[in-house]
């Protein structure tokens, strides 16, 4: 059921025009916010007209133009690509609320350009998202890793420029020296670069090719932060509190594991993936490794930020862990997981940069107590962890579900095993915190004394997110639907 | 041994050749190089007569040994530099002669495949050339083949080349000449210190000269002009040309010549020529025809097609004759003076 | 000595061409590497010339003759017209390249006060 | 007149040359013109030209100078020029670069060469008309005067720049005349054993009946390494970082994405039209070494930009590996490897002649060009720097620039062939101009305190002057357009160009 339709390249374009309106009104702060919301509004709306479509089962597809034989700047929109850009795009309203709250008052001439990249950045995230093919997908990887540096080094002090550099050079690396070379196999060997739900492979490729290929894929998408490549992600957290929300909770890092799930999905297949040991063998290694160990790394931060971003690794390796189970309800917790752990992070993300405005604090040792001062702030970061542990009523608890499934159907026990203790350790490293803000006694009263909640403009995106975290678990139900016309088309066996 | 394929005085002269070669190149005095480089020159031309390429040996005679050496004179009379210091590069050396006689060995690899020297029926021999002799004359009324195939047949190549001499000129005033309105340039001292041995002084020379020019001038546009009925063309008689003021120059005075021969006149005629080679081509495609095809110009040329490919073939000779001569004389001036244009060899 | 008389020239040639080859890459003196040049363009110009010459044959000028007529001549009698033209072009390139190649070594002198190659690198890098 | 197009194609630059050369001493102000229009109508014709092959059946133009045809059993007798699918894209990017570079020079020479620009631009010119006979010249000796031509006029380009510049264009002088004189020693291996020049009769002949000839084969290697030496190939790649560094921007933004790209082509019109596939395929160890060589030049070129300290010799050691990229994919001799090859000579020349241009756009304002004193460059020329981004970005392969789209048919090349070095080479190379590019974003837009910023020192903007701006921007941009419309250039011109090759 494909229809072509040009709707998904509109979806895609409208932020990167809207960005050129953003350089242009560089003098006029409020036009050009509003050009923002307007633009994210335009952009729902359209996603919403598809939505339906979707629900029936129909796949959008549109092809821009050729470019190598076979392999166009096309689109395809189903429903797991629907749901990412989705929650991408709504995101971005109230982080561009919070944006406005952090950095009208800095008087920072350099929000043009802020905003300017951020609305491209948004465009490549859709637009991986929308993408038919590895090569479309590829392109909108780059464009969103060149995006984002100038977010990442906003500062532009040396910590800053440090971190950006260590972005870079983590993020191109990988993509030019593994997802390259590897997407460029694909193509000699199948002359194909389309996802499809059988994959493209043909029976008589050797598995040995094909593991090398996903390990290739695996570390090539460093965006989804598998440990050894992982490090460019604390290194990001130097960016303000708005890109380390919607950037490195949602936008970035999802793309990341979304390449993987569509790479999975598409080009190997999910029989291909059910049937060959090795291949999943060797996914669910590098997942379970990363995803323990990150847990335990977050353990021992004290950054604030830090640990958000470890447990962000930690929570990424759980996606690739469910793809690696090529088990229904498997791909099902890892699609479900994006949004789901999207929602909570970002919460917790806004609430970091908040916690700094208000109190100055970075580190958690600093953060006794002053839950009385910001009340409103603490309650949206412990609903942001519950979700992100898995906790009922929040929507982190559906996706575990969902991939704790996964594992029995798929007879890999001791994934079950790995799951059940991160999320205990999930637990271990945010419960204190909340719990110290709220109950444990100043370490410094003096300091915080003069402490209050930061600006209405960054507390109402906060609580806005936080109930997200819950409308999530309610409306569960209809994301499952998404992600179910998702699995009709790619993982359901012939 | 009587009945070898070749001639006998060729595998001498090929061998005094190669030993002058050799010895321009090994030896220390760069004066003595450049005598030896011009003997070896002529003898190239003896060998080349031989072997019947007329032509080739007098565009050999006139550029190889006569400018070319002259160029190389004036080089090294405006260093002062006469011996070739000893360099210690031994390694390199070594290393650049097993690259060349590696080369040889792969070129000489070849050996039983060429055809034998002299033979009528190697495939250089008989694939496109017999055309040319075959209709040299019907195409074209011109015996001397050389002419057809230069100026008609292959004529485009020669257009290029005409534009090659041209080049060179504007490369040398553009490399060398100094501009007036800096040439605050303090002076090499090596032109305050001329050779002891100063050729305007002599009185023989001079005279010789006077004599010699109009002669030479006379020569020169006989060869451009009977270039169809003889060995010679639109480049020996230009090169002659040009030679005869540098003869000049050389006896008497750079100055005489600067005088004349402006920068200003030298670049418009030079560009002149090669603008009237490129234009007739171009009037053959308004008549109707090909670039260069001179038959085209048959309603403006006396005489048939063949006539007017002729007559066609006789204008782009004056072409070449004059940016050749000019040319020369051009870069003879910026090479002697050191593109200061005041004095010089 | 069968084998190699009817092919001496082309001998002659790749000796000669190597020399200048060397000549070009070894030589530290500019002017000797331009005469290197020169040489090695003649050791070219020598073998289109002797690949391109007949047995007794004659001039590339058709004349009234014994052997031939004027307007039926006898192709084997008369030398290859082909490489020569092809030569004369080569004769002129190389001059050309001969003279810009004097005149930029001229400039260099005006630099350095030498010819020489490595003292000029020397002198470059001070 | 259409008849007449492919002549027009040279005949104008060397008209507009001569022309210039005369009107520079009657009205100096009107020899630019005059070149300009002689590089437009060359520029028109080729563009004419392309929609002419498009519409023939044969997708072969010839043009036979002089009138002198097929001859029967002699063949062709006198000097054609042909165009078809192969050199038409070539010849286009020629003349729109030279037309763009012409346009942009007028400013930085009317500066850089005040009092002495008398000839610069019939120079240019007459070396465009040499670049151009190159590519449309279908007979093999024609080809050489063209390279001499090209050569000569590029040596007193180079010797515009004074100073250092005067033995780098000596040591290009020797190069490359022992690159010239290679090649036609080669062109006379082959003409002894089969007395043609012209190229469509020698690929009828050689690959049929001489395959076996050692002098044939001697000839094609010493043609190939003529070639080389002309592009700067590893080991003969010396004489270029100098000459092109020491050169006056216009001379280098002209000399730089062109010079070597026509030998490169010329490279490849030896190997599949006058000798073919097959042919190479037969001569193992020249392939071999050749894929070796444009490894070890990728890596050499790369490895040294990284030690440079000047933006423009960090450039021309991007060249040095650009040129191993495209020997490298000829080389591979099969159907990807080929088509990245000939997809990359026109992508290298975009994406070096908009870094040089940039290059020279900064020059102009800032008078160097040293990568440490570029601080705050992003600030000072937001244009320029973001147009160095993209070019870089396209140097590096960034999707959906061309460079992106090159390295991925050369890849596939490499893999298809199993040689695993070559690939290797060029994602390592990708790499480095990585951490040039990032070298260059914090020193240009990081370094300096954000002058938006409250209390920083302002920096206030000073662009180059639109004349230059102008073409940096469109060939900046065209690097993108050329990697949208990859698949056009591949199945409508370069696939039909090249033989078939059947897969292995």
């Amino acid at each position: 059921m494909e229809e072509a339709q040009s709707t998904p390249f509109w979806i895609v374009l409208i932020s990167s025009m809207a960005a050129v309106l953003i350089s242009l009104c560089r003098r006029a702060p409020n036009i050009r916010e509003a050009i923002i919301f307007l633009a994210a509004i335009i952009k729902l709306a359209l996603l919403l007209m598809l939505a339906p479509g979707v629900l029936d089962g129909k796949l959008y597809t549109f092809t821009l133009i050729n470019l190598l034989p076979n392999v166009g700047l096309s689109f395809k929109v189903d429903g797991a690509g629907l749901l990412f850009a989705f929650v991408s795009v709504t995101l971005w309203i109230p982080v561009t609320i919070y944006s406005i709250g952090l950095l009208r008052p800095k008087n920072d001439l350099s929000q043009t350009r802020f905003y300017a990249c951020f609305s491209i950045a948004i465009s490549s995230a859709v637009g991986v998202a929308f993408s038919a093919n590895l090569l479309t997908m590829f392109i909108f990887y780059e464009i969103l890793s060149l995006s984002t540096y100038p977010l990442v080094t906003h500062n532009q002090d040396d910590e800053a420029i440090k971190g950006g550099r260590k972005y870079l050079i983590y993020l191109l690396t990988t993509s030019v020296g593994l997802a390259l070379p590897a997407m460029i196999i694909v193509y000699q060997q199948t002359g194909s670069l389309d996802f499809m739900g059988g994959g493209v492979f043909k029976d008589q490729t050797s598995n040995t090719l094909l593991t090398v290929l996903a390990v290739m894929f695996l570390y090539g998408f460093a965006k989804a932060g598998l440990m050894p490549f992982h490090a460019w992600l604390p290194g990001a957290m130097v960016a303000p509190a708005p890109v380390s929300s919607l950037l490195h909770a949602v936008a970035v890092v999802k793309v990341g594991v979304f390449s993987i799930i569509r790479v999975m999905t598409g080009i190997f297949g999910v029989d291909r993936l059910a049937n060959t040991p090795s291949l999943t063998m060797i996914i669910c290694i590098i997942a379970g490794i990363t995803l323990v160990t990150a847990s335990l790394i977050a353990l021992s931060q004290d950054n604030l930020k830090a640990r958000l971003a470890y447990s962000t690794i930690g929570q990424l390796s759980y996606i690739i862990l469910g793809v690696g189970l090529a088990s229904e309800s498997g791909i099902a917790g890892a699609a479900l997981h994006i949004p789901m752990h999207a929602v909570g992070k970002i919460t917790l993300f806004l609430c970091a940069g908040a916690i700094y405005e208000a109190c100055g604090a970075k580190y958690i040792s600093q953060m006794n107590g002053i839950g009385r001062k910001i009340p409103l702030t603490m309650t949206a970061f412990f609903l942001g962890s519950l979700c992100v542990i898995g906790l009922p009523p929040t929507g982190g608890f559906i996706s575990k579900w969902y991939l704790l499934n996964g594992t029995l159907d798929s007879n890999q026990q001791w994934a079950f095993v790995i799951f059940l203790i991160s999320s205990l350790l999930n637990a271990a490293y945010f419960l204190p915190i909340a719990y110290k803000a709220f109950f444990a006694l100043p370490s410094d009263e003096a300091k915080y004394n003069k402490a209050s909640e930061p600006s209405m403009l960054m507390v109402i995106p906060m609580l806005l997110t936080a109930t997200g975290c819950l409308l999530v678990f309610f409306f569960s139900n209809t994301m499952y639907q998404f992600v179910e016309q998702f699995l009709n088309v790619y993982a359901k066996s012939n | 041994m009587a009945d070898l394929p070749i001639w006998h005085y060729d595998t001498l002269f090929l061998t005094l050749a190669l030993l002058f070669g050799i010895t321009a190149l090994a030896m220390q005095n760069l004066m003595g190089a450049a005598i030896v480089f011009g003997a070896y020159s002529f003898l190239m031309c003896l060998i080349w007569t031989t072997m019947g390429a007329v032509d080739v040996a007098f565009t050999e005679a006139a550029v190889g040994a006569g400018v070319s050496t002259v160029f190389i004179f004036a080089t090294i009379y405006n260093t002062g530099v006469s011996a070739t210091p000893n360099s210690p590069r031994i390694a390199f050396k070594i290393f650049a002669g097993l690259i060349a006689f590696g080369t040889g060995a792969f070129l000489l690899s070849a050996l039983p495949d060429f055809p034998d020297w002299g033979d009528p029926k190697s495939p250089v021999n008989s694939t496109i050339a017999p055309y040319y002799i075959a209709n040299s004359i019907t195409d074209a009324h011109v015996p001397n083949i050389v002419t057809t195939v230069l100026a008609d047949y292959r004529g485009f190549d020669t257009l290029l080349e005409t534009t090659v001499v041209f080049i060179a000129c504007i490369a040398i005033y553009s490399i060398l000449r100094i501009d007036n309105a800096k040439s605050k340039v303090t002076e090499p001292d090596i032109i305050t210190s001329p050779p002891a041995y100063d050729p305007t002084d002599s009185l023989i020379i001079r005279q010789a000269s006077r004599i010699m020019v109009p002669f030479m001038q006379l020569f020169a546009l006989y060869v451009i002009a009977h270039g169809h009925y003889s060995p010679g063309g639109g480049f020996q008689g230009g090169v002659i040309l040009g030679a005869s003021i540098i003869l000049l120059s050389i006896s008497f005075d750079l100055k005489h010549v600067l005088q004349q021969w402006t920068e200003k006149k030298i670049m418009i005629l030079t560009a002149l020529g090669v603008l009237i080679y490129a234009m007739v081509g171009l009037a053959c495609i308004l008549m109707d025809g090909v670039y260069l095809d001179y038959a085209a110009l048959d309603s403006v040329l006396p005489g048939d097609e063949a006539y007017a490919r002729s007559h066609g073939i006789l204008l782009v000779e004056i072409g070449v004759g004059i940016t050749v001569m000019f040319s020369m004389i051009g870069i003879y001036i910026n090479l002697a003076s050191n593109g200061r244009f005041d004095r010089g060899l | 000595m069968e084998d190699i008389i009817p092919k001496f020239n082309y001998i002659v040639v790749v000796v000669l061409m190597m020399t200048g080859l060397w000549s070009m890459l070894a030589q530290g003196n500019l002017i000797k590497k331009c005469i290197g040049m020169a040489i090695f363009q003649t050791g070219i110009i020598l073998f289109f010339i002797s690949i391109g010459a007949k047995n007794d044959a004659l001039i590339p000028i058709l004349t009234e003759g014994a052997n031939h007529t004027f307007d039926n001549p006898n192709i084997d009698k008369v030398t290859n017209p082909l490489t020569q033209i092809l030569m004369l072009t080569a004769i002129v390139v190389g001059v050309a390249t001969l003279g810009v190649g004097l005149a930029l070594a001229q400039k260099v002198y005006q630099q350095h006060d030498s010819f020489d190659e490595d003292e000029i690198l020397n002198n470059q890098t001070k | 007149m259409i008849k007449h197009l492919p002549i027009f194609i040279v005949l104008a630059p060397l008209l507009g040359a001569v022309f210039a050369a005369l009107t520079s001493w009657y009205r100096p102000k009107l020899s630019f013109p005059v070149v300009l229009s002689g590089l437009f109508i060359s520029f028109l014709s080729s563009f004419c030209l392309i929609f002419k092959l498009l519409n023939s059946e044969s997708g072969i133009i010839h043009y036979q100078l002089g009138g002198w045809g097929d001859k029967g059993e002699y063949g062709i007798v006198g000097i054609q020029i042909t165009v078809d699918y192969l050199n038409s894209l070539i010849l286009t990017a020629v003349t729109i670069i030279s037309l763009l570079t012409a346009i942009f020079s007028s400013q930085s020479v009317n500066r850089e060469l005040a009092g002495q620009q008398r000839y610069f631009f019939a120079l240019f010119s007459l070396l465009v008309t040499g670049l151009l006979g190159i590519t449309i010249t279908g007979d093999i000796f024609n080809l050489y005067v063209f390279m001499e031509i090209a050569a000569l006029s590029s040596y007193a380009l180079i010797a515009y720049g004074k100073g250092r510049s005067y033995m780098a264009s000596f040591n290009y002088l020797i190069m490359g005349t022992m690159g010239a004189c290679l090649y036609l020693l080669g062109v006379g291996f082959v003409f002894v054993k089969t007395g043609t020049l012209n190229i469509e009769n020698l690929s009828l002949l050689i690959p049929q009946t001489l395959q076996a000839s050692q002098a044939v084969f001697v000839g094609f290697v010493l043609i190939i390494v003529g070639a080389w030496a002309k592009m700067a190939f590893f080991p003969m790649h010396g004489w270029l970082p100098n000459a092109y560094t020491y050169a006056p921007t216009a001379s280098g933004a002209l000399l730089a994405p062109l010079a070597t790209k026509v030998s490169v082509y010329a490279m490849i019109r030896i190997m599949i039209t006058v000798y073919s596939i097959d042919y190479v395929l037969k001569s193992p160890n020249i392939q071999t070494a050749a894929l070796l060589l444009s490894s070890i030049s990728i890596l050499v070129g790369s490895f040294f930009s990284l030690t440079q300290t000047n933006l423009r010799k960090i450039a021309c050691y991007f060249i040095v590996s650009e040129i191993g990229y495209m020997v490298g994919g000829a080389w591979l001799a099969n159907d990807p490897g080929l088509k990245g090859a000939v997809y990359h000579i026109i992508a290298d020349a975009a994406m070096t002649s908009a870094l040089f241009m940039v290059i020279g756009c900064i020059l102009f304002r800032t008078g160097q060009v040293e990568l440490k004193k570029l601080d705050g460059l992003f600030y000072k020329m937001p244009i320029t720097f973001i147009a160095l981004v993209i070019t870089m970005a396209a140097l590096i392969g960034v999707p959906p620039t061309c460079g992106f789209f090159s390295k991925f048919y050369l890849i596939q090349g490499a893999a298809q062939a199993g040689t695993w070095h070559f690939a290797g080479a060029l994602l390592i190379s990708s790499l480095i101009k990585a951490v040039i590019l990032f070298r260059i974003i914090e020193i240009g837009y990081n370094k300096v305190p954000n002058p938006a910023k409250e209390g920083n020192k302002t920096i206030p903007r000073d662009e180059a002057p639109l004349s230059m701006l102008i073409p940096t921007l469109i060939v900046t941009l065209s690097l993108i357009a050329l990697g949208i419309f990859t698949d056009t250039l591949i199945t409508d011109f370069i696939a039909k160009a090249l033989p078939e090759i059947p897969a292995p």
